[in-house]
């Protein structure tokens, strides 16, 4: 029963395809499978890793957002002004990571309480945000951060990055939080019935505030991240991150209709890429052909989970 | 009659953009003096025409449900630039047939979108990120030069420049003779014709309507294919316009359309939506853009003003409907 | 006997339609009230005023003799009033367990979900159900209606409930499955929980239910114990006129062999489908739910795609590929789940009767022509007499017994020769059924073939001349004769003695 | 109150007499606002528009698009100015705009980067193209003591001018013939995906001595890549971009020379140069040209009609500390 669930899942179907291109890329050059690079991806991997365990209990409701990156952006403006400006690290980054939540919650109280549709509250942040983000920093960028507000991105503790520590924590958490606590289970509710978790009594507005609210605070810690690893806050930072975080959360199963999906598989899906990128440049393969390469694997994992699983419907 | 007004306003996503529109236009004509002109109004026409054709692609696309996306339409239309490009300017094939090409071009990503989303079934938000990669690598990729950087292609022949730079009466050529008679014609294909009922069926439900014997992968493998043309069509009119072929020319187009789409009221669910909504969205925003740069409002408000709008006009509609559904 | 629930004067308006005005109700601890009426009568708004999901303007609520206030499904939950509904609301991607236990979970101390508990409580619910569990982790989705359906029961059962409201539960339930939730229900009453029945099947009521109370247009036209009333005098109250005639029709020839089906094979679904169908008969499939039959017919009507077998029409071979073929050849097929498959609920009457003949109402550039369309349809809204403002009226808008009239005007729209209906009367009211079964006697008479599945014993021996009965996708009865069609011969074929009263 | 009136009055006047003394509307389309190269440009810019009492009118659009610049070039006609100075993102699509521009009678130039040939009546070059690849080159070759592997990483792969600049580099690449260029790679204009391309080319190419980052957000970006990895004092990074984003890494040792030139100046440069124009002046040709308010003494070259600012600056941890953009 439960080994008929694994084999059906699509976390397998990404994670077996991951491994043949490890093998691949690891038997091509002997310096993909060291310590250092393993850790060059998995750093690489973090930021959108972590906003992706936000995106996927979105994407599970049903809804989605598209204002990660421009929610990601104002996250690193606050945070590096704040440290520019006189405030000690550690507030800083708290700050930026609150601003986070904060914006998380604006759109939760758009989609949850006033009751509109997520793409039309979140494609209107993510033009809003950006154009706040210009404003604040006045088009100037913010360079020479002091080294301590740059932890969440530089930071070691036991000789492992912070980031990828975080990355850890928060997915083991959350991937326990999903199964176990009945928030989670609600999470799960909502995206195949909203009617049907009302009357059983689920408040379901709570439940999508929740999810949305939740989602601004992993980007709040992704933005700290991204911000501590490039030093730089640009006017941009954030741009298309949105992208590669859906793009991540669906290609490791969660279904865009709502109502089904994991932590684990979304991680394993920026995990996929993050690894064809990096095993790419190992083997130094022409540049401008990494986009062709890495659509039509995404493409073609994706086609082998659906046609494995066809005839199930 | 106010209330029938307001009511109307609730109800019909055109008419609430029409009125916003009209009020837009008062405003801008007493702020600035030039934006009311002839002119003017006529000149910032052709700006709406390429975002236009991508918006009328994903208003299609949308309503064909089933979280029915296209991620990948300016990647189409960057590729279908580069190959009249590098067709016609590099290897001096004739323009004509180079330009056919290309809108075959933009087809055939189309043809290859719709496959993967209606034969295969695999969703159109993976298929379309992928095949977003896919043809911007592979614009990059037939743009290099001898040194090996993708680079654009500029050296057309005069004659190519009519489509996109020639005005009759100040009126843009690809407004009055490609834009407005699409319009119609996609317009008439959604609301009047069988594929438009058969369109609207399955994005509403797709079980119901292959129960109804709806031939509901011909109409999605359609949409995509449509798709596909007027991003073609889109990348013949901005490579005739701007007088050259780059790789990166649909960049970023793909949300703005969709947003655009969203603005017009398209139902992101499928089975709502109609060209009208998304062509009076198309004129509202352009007008937008060209009012506040005229203003001197900086361009990075561009963007924010239309989330605003975007936001402000779902809080205007739910408070209307709310006050003037019940009323009967 | 306590009362455990009392509705005092409820008033509720949706807009400027009065749906419940001034509604008494009473019900007592362990006793089962049926509750009657047609489809708009305002059972269904009662019920949902009386779960919390809907807040009435005015009027009150007593439960234990203490006022209540309803405001959400989650007090009525606490309180222990729980609902099963008529279309059944599940998660279907998730588990039976997770479906059964959302919103009430067993939980740990820490707060965490005790998985292991509540999969032992769900096996537990189901074997008092008398159910195998062994389909507890499958995702809801995968499941049968049937299945579907007891499992709600058995989540409400979970909820340790005082009142517990059954909205039409057997419309889907077979038979057998409806004898096993009536020894349920007995089961219940013995616990001195109070159960609000509602049924359009008044033949069953004696069997269950202790009193019945009667409502037509948002009003109580009265509350009876169940030996005081018989089932004449229960529809003339719901419908306030006498029930339609029931006419009559003479037999077929069996002449013209206008459908034959051989040996149609699908791994999983059927085994060795042979039957054939003749001008102007009807023909029953009868069964369980989930024993093959629907989709037997949507093999025929191009749906699904055998593994081997023959199809022929008028004795040729054809190959039906997809339902526009099967259309293009005079099959029509009216499928069971009105919401999910039959109708667009969000679009017009007419976008609903029209859309498999669009394509010959087009013009020139497939323009539809839209005089042709409202011909059409105001035809059949004035032929089957649905009650809706225009043709232009939204499906969502209609009660179930006319979007029911819709959704068989789209198929009769197509001018089938074969009509294959698969629980043509699902949850419609009492007149509304005999209007439509003279419909199909009155559709066979002038010479089209019909198959009708259905779960209702008694409307398959009503109509059917001939009789198919199926058991886990094998054919396990024919009885071609009148007299043979007889609720026992059939049940006991359905459960999976084999059976031939047969010609053929 | 009095002295309100007063404050007042001296406004009104004050107004009226910029109004009066700003005769030229001279606007500067950057290739894209809020990237701290143009900043500079702007302030240059801004600072001229003071000195010469001319209106300044700086906007772009905020991602590199070349639709996008012609759609706000047509506006400024519509609003009317006396003279557009574009930075365009692509050479040959602003012709026919320029064009127009040119037939209503508004002076057109490019600055920074050239383009709509034969319409502009003045290229304001910072430094030509030659001279940056050539440059850039030569200080990856001194830095890796003229031998050894390098790698680049450059912004956007359709980035018109980066990939002008690395065509010179490997133009000038051949002249030595102890050094490969081992990879080409492209990060956008994304300091953080910067960061991640260097890490992996490092991880690649554990021999290379330089990197090369070829736009703003790269070159920091490598630098970065750098220090994380460890190999401070083994491999250089270097490239093209703002001072203000490689002190920090000058710092900690990862960076020793890099180049550009200063946009301020050519910011100033340029609407110096068409204030020039509008008053009718016209630029001696082939000799230095005093412009009061920048340091360098610009040349014009009249068969080209460029006005170049001067040889590219490459900035060493000496003079990093005198340039604030």
């Amino acid at each position: 029963m439960e080994l008929k669930k694994i084999i059906k899942s699509r976390e397998l179907t990404v994670g077996l395809v991951m491994i043949g291109l490890i093998v691949f890329f690891s038997l091509s050059s002997e310096r993909f499978l060291t310590t250092n690079n393993i850790k060059n991806i998995l750093l690489q991997v973090s930021s959108i890793g972590v906003a992706s365990i936000g995106m996927t209990m979105i994407i599970i409701t049903g809804g989605i957002d598209v204002s990660a990156g421009s929610i990601l952006g104002i996250v690193a403006v606050t945070l590096g002004k704040a440290a520019t400006n006189g405030f000690p690290a550690w507030l800083s980054i708290i700050l930026g990571i609150l601003v986070g939540l904060a914006l998380g919650s604006v759109n939760a109280s758009f989609i949850a309480l006033l009751g509109i549709p997520p793409i039309i509250v979140t494609l209107g942040m993510m033009s809003l945000l950006r154009s706040l983000a210009y404003t604040f920093l006045g088009g100037r960028w913010i360079a020479s951060l002091p080294g301590a507000v740059r932890w969440m991105g530089l930071g070691k503790i036991l000789n492992v990055p912070v980031p990828i520590w975080l990355t850890i924590i928060l997915v083991a958490y959350f991937s326990y939080f999903m199964r176990y606590r009945p928030l989670g289970r609600y999470i799960y509710a909502v995206g195949n019935s909203l009617e049907a978790a009302r009357v059983s009594g689920v408040d379901t507005k709570r439940i999508l505030f929740f999810v949305y609210a939740l989602a601004g605070l992993m980007y709040g810690i992704a933005g700290a991240i991204v911000v501590g690893r490039a030093g730089i806050v640009q006017t941009n930072t954030g741009n298309n991150f949105e992208l590669q975080v859906i793009a991540a959360t669906v290609l490791g199963g969660t279904s865009i209709l709502g109502g089904k999906g994991t932590i684990v598989g979304s991680i394993l899906g920026s995990l996929l890429v993050a690894v064809l990128s990096n095993g790419l440049i190992l083997l130094n393969v022409p540049a401008l052909t990494e986009g062709l390469i890495i659509g039509v694997l995404i493409l073609g994992s994706v086609a082998i989970d659906v046609i494995k699983n066809r005839g199930e419907e | 009659m106010m209330k029938k007004f307001l009511k109307l306003m609730a109800v019909n996503r055109s008419f609430f953009l029409f009125v916003f529109l009209i009020g837009m236009f008062v405003v801008f004509s007493f702020i600035i003096p030039e934006f009311s002109t002839i002119y003017n109004v006529l000149n910032m026409t052709k700006y709406g025409v390429e975002i236009g054709l991508l918006a009328f692609a994903e208003t299609l696309i949308i309503i064909s449900g089933g979280g029915g996306i296209d991620l990948s339409i300016g990647s189409i239309l960057s590729l279908s630039a580069m190959v009249i490009g590098v067709l016609a300017g590099r290897l001096g094939v004739n323009i004509v047939i180079a330009s056919i090409l290309g809108i075959i071009t933009g087809g055939l990503c189309g043809v290859v979108n719709g496959f993967f989303v209606s034969f295969l079934r695999i969703p159109p938000l993976i298929v379309t990120l992928s095949t977003m990669y896919v043809y911007d690598s592979l614009a990059l990729l037939i743009a290099v030069d001898k040194w090996g950087n993708p680079m654009p292609v500029s050296n057309f022949p005069y004659g190519y420049y009519f489509i996109g730079q020639q005005t009759y009466f100040n009126i843009p050529f690809q407004v009055i003779a490609i834009f407005i008679p699409l319009a119609l014609m996609l317009h008439f294909v959604l609301s009047k014709t069988t594929f438009g009922r058969y369109l609207v069926a399955t994005g509403n439900s797709e079980v119901v309507a292959r129960f109804s014997s709806v031939p509901v992968r011909r109409v999605k493998f359609t949409v995509y294919v449509i798709g596909g043309f007027l991003a073609g069509l889109a990348a013949l009119i901005m490579t005739s316009r701007i007088a050259s072929a780059r790789p990166d020319l649909g960049a970023g187009l793909n949300l703005q359309a969709i947003t655009i789409a969203v603005l017009g009221g398209t139902n992101i669910m499928g089975g709502e939506g109609s060209i009208l909504g998304t062509l009076m969205a198309i004129v509202v925003i352009t007008a937008l853009y060209n009012g506040l740069q005229l203003a001197g409002i900086s361009s990075i408000w561009q963007v924010g003003t239309l989330g605003i709008i975007l936001i402000g006009s779902a809080i205007a509609n739910i408070i209307l409907s709310k006050k003037f559904s019940s009323v009967e | 006997m306590d009362s455990v629930l009392k509705a005092k004067k409820i008033v509720k308006n949706f807009g400027g339609v009065k749906a419940l005005r001034g509604v008494d109700f009473e019900l007592l601890a362990g006793e089962v009230h049926a509750l009657v009426g047609e489809n708009g009568a305002g059972k269904s708004t009662l019920i949902k005023i009386l779960t919390g999901v809907l807040q009435p303007d005015s009027g009150e609520i007593e439960y234990f003799g203490k006022n209540v206030v309803l405001d959400s499904p989650r007090e009525a939950h606490e309180l222990g009033i729980v609902a099963v509904y008529q279309e059944p609301l599940v998660y279907k991607h998730l588990s039976v367990v997770e479906n059964i236990f959302i919103g009430n979970e067993i939980k740990k101390r820490n707060g965490d979900v005790d998985w292991k508990k509540e999969r032992d409580v769900t096996r537990e619910l189901l074997k008092s159900l008398d159910i195998d569990p062994y389909f507890i982790d499958e995702p809801m989705g995968s499941l049968s209606t049937g299945l579907q359906q007891l499992a709600l029961i058995a989540k409400a059962l979970n909820y340790n409930a005082k009142v517990i409201i059954f909205d039409e539960p057997t419309a889907i339930l077979t038979e057998h499955e409806t004898q096993r939730l009536f020894s349920i229900i007995k089961k219940l009453k013995e616990k001195e929980v109070g159960i609000i029945y509602i049924s359009h099947r008044l033949e069953e009521l004696p069997q269950i239910a202790d009193r019945v109370t009667i409502m037509r247009d948002g009003q109580v036209m009265g509350t009876f114990n169940m030996n005081e009333i018989n089932r004449e005098k229960m529809i003339e109250l719901m419908a306030g006129r006498a029930v339609i005639e029931e006419i009559d029709r003479k037999p077929p020839k069996y002449e013209e062999v206008v459908l034959e089906v051989e040996n149609l094979n699908k791994k999983g679904l059927y085994q060795d489908i042979s039957f054939k169908l003749y001008k102007g008969e009807i023909l029953g499939f009868s069964g369980l739910v989930g024993a093959g039959r629907s989709e037997v017919m949507q093999t025929i009507f191009g749906l699904i795609k055998p593994d081997s077998g023959k199809i022929k029409i008028n004795s040729k071979e054809v190959n039906i590929k997809d339902p526009a073929s099967a259309m293009n050849i005079g099959i029509a097929y009216v499928p069971e789940d009105r919401g999910a498959q039959g109708l667009f609920r969000a679009l017009a009457i007419s976008f609903n009767i029209t859309i498999p003949i669009i394509d010959q109402l087009s013009k020139f550039f497939g323009m539809v022509d839209k005089d042709k369309e409202r011909e059409i349809s105001e035809n059949y809204l004035k032929w089957f007499q649905i009650k809706a403002p225009s043709i232009y009226t939204l499906v969502n808008n209609l009660s179930g017994g006319n979007q029911q009239k819709v959704l068989l005007s789209k198929w009769l729209a197509t001018s089938p020769k074969i009509l294959i209906l698969d629980e043509p009367t699902r949850g419609v009211d009492v007149a509304v059924k005999s209007q439509i079964h003279n419909e199909i006697l009155r559709l066979a008479e002038s010479g089209i073939s019909i198959i009708i599945v259905s779960s209702e014993l008694p409307e398959i021996i009503k109509l059917s001349d001939r009789v198919i009965v199926m058991h886990e996708g094998r054919i396990t009865g024919r009885f071609d004769k009148k007299d043979s069609i007889t609720p026992t011969n059939l049940l006991n074929a359905a459960t999976g003695s084999r059976m031939v009263y047969s010609r053929d | 109150m009095k002295k309100l009136w007063v404050y007042l009055l001296i406004g009104i006047v004050m107004l009226l007499t910029v109004s009066a003394f700003a005769t030229y509307k001279i606007a500067f389309i950057p290739k894209l606002v809020g990237i701290p190269y143009f900043n500079a440009m702007e302030a240059g810019g801004k600072r001229a528009a003071k000195d010469l009492g001319v209106e300044f009118i700086y906007t772009g659009p905020t991602t590199d698009s070349v639709a996008k610049q012609i759609e706000i070039i047509d506006n400024l006609i519509t609003k009317g100015v006396d003279a557009i100075a574009v930075a365009p993102n692509d050479p040959a699509a602003i012709t026919p705009i320029m064009k127009k521009a040119k037939e209503k009678g508004i002076l057109v130039l490019t600055s920074d980067t050239d383009g709509a040939e034969g319409v502009r009546e003045l290229f304001v070059n910072q430094a030509r193209a030659k001279d940056i690849g050539y440059t850039v080159m030569d200080v990856v070759a001194e830095l890796m003591d003229y031998k050894g592997k390098f790698a680049i990483v450059s912004g956007g792969p359709t980035a018109w001018n980066l990939n002008t600049w690395i065509m010179y580099l490997q133009q000038r690449l051949a002249e030595y013939p102890d050094i490969e260029l081992v990879t080409i790679r492209y990060a956008g204009e994304d300091v953080q995906r910067a960061v991640d391309v260097g890490l992996s080319v490092i991880q690649a190419f554990p021999d290379i001595k330089v990197i090369v980052g070829m736009n703003s957000t790269s070159a920091p970006g490598v630098a970065e890549a750098v220090e994380l990895a460890g190999k401070v004092g083994q491999i250089w990074a270097t490239g093209i971009t703002v001072p203000s984003m490689m002190k920090e890494h000058m710092k900690k040792g990862s960076v020793k020379k890099f180049v550009l030139w200063d946009p301020e100046n050519l910011g100033y440069l340029t609407v110096w140069a068409a204030k020039y124009l509008l008053d009718g002046n016209e630029f001696p040709a082939n000799t230095p040209i005093d412009v009061p308010g920048i340091d360098t003494k610009p040349i014009y070259y009249p068969e080209t009609k460029e006005l170049v600012l001067g040889p590219p600056l490459v900035f060493t941890p000496e003079n990093i500390d005198k340039y604030n953009f």
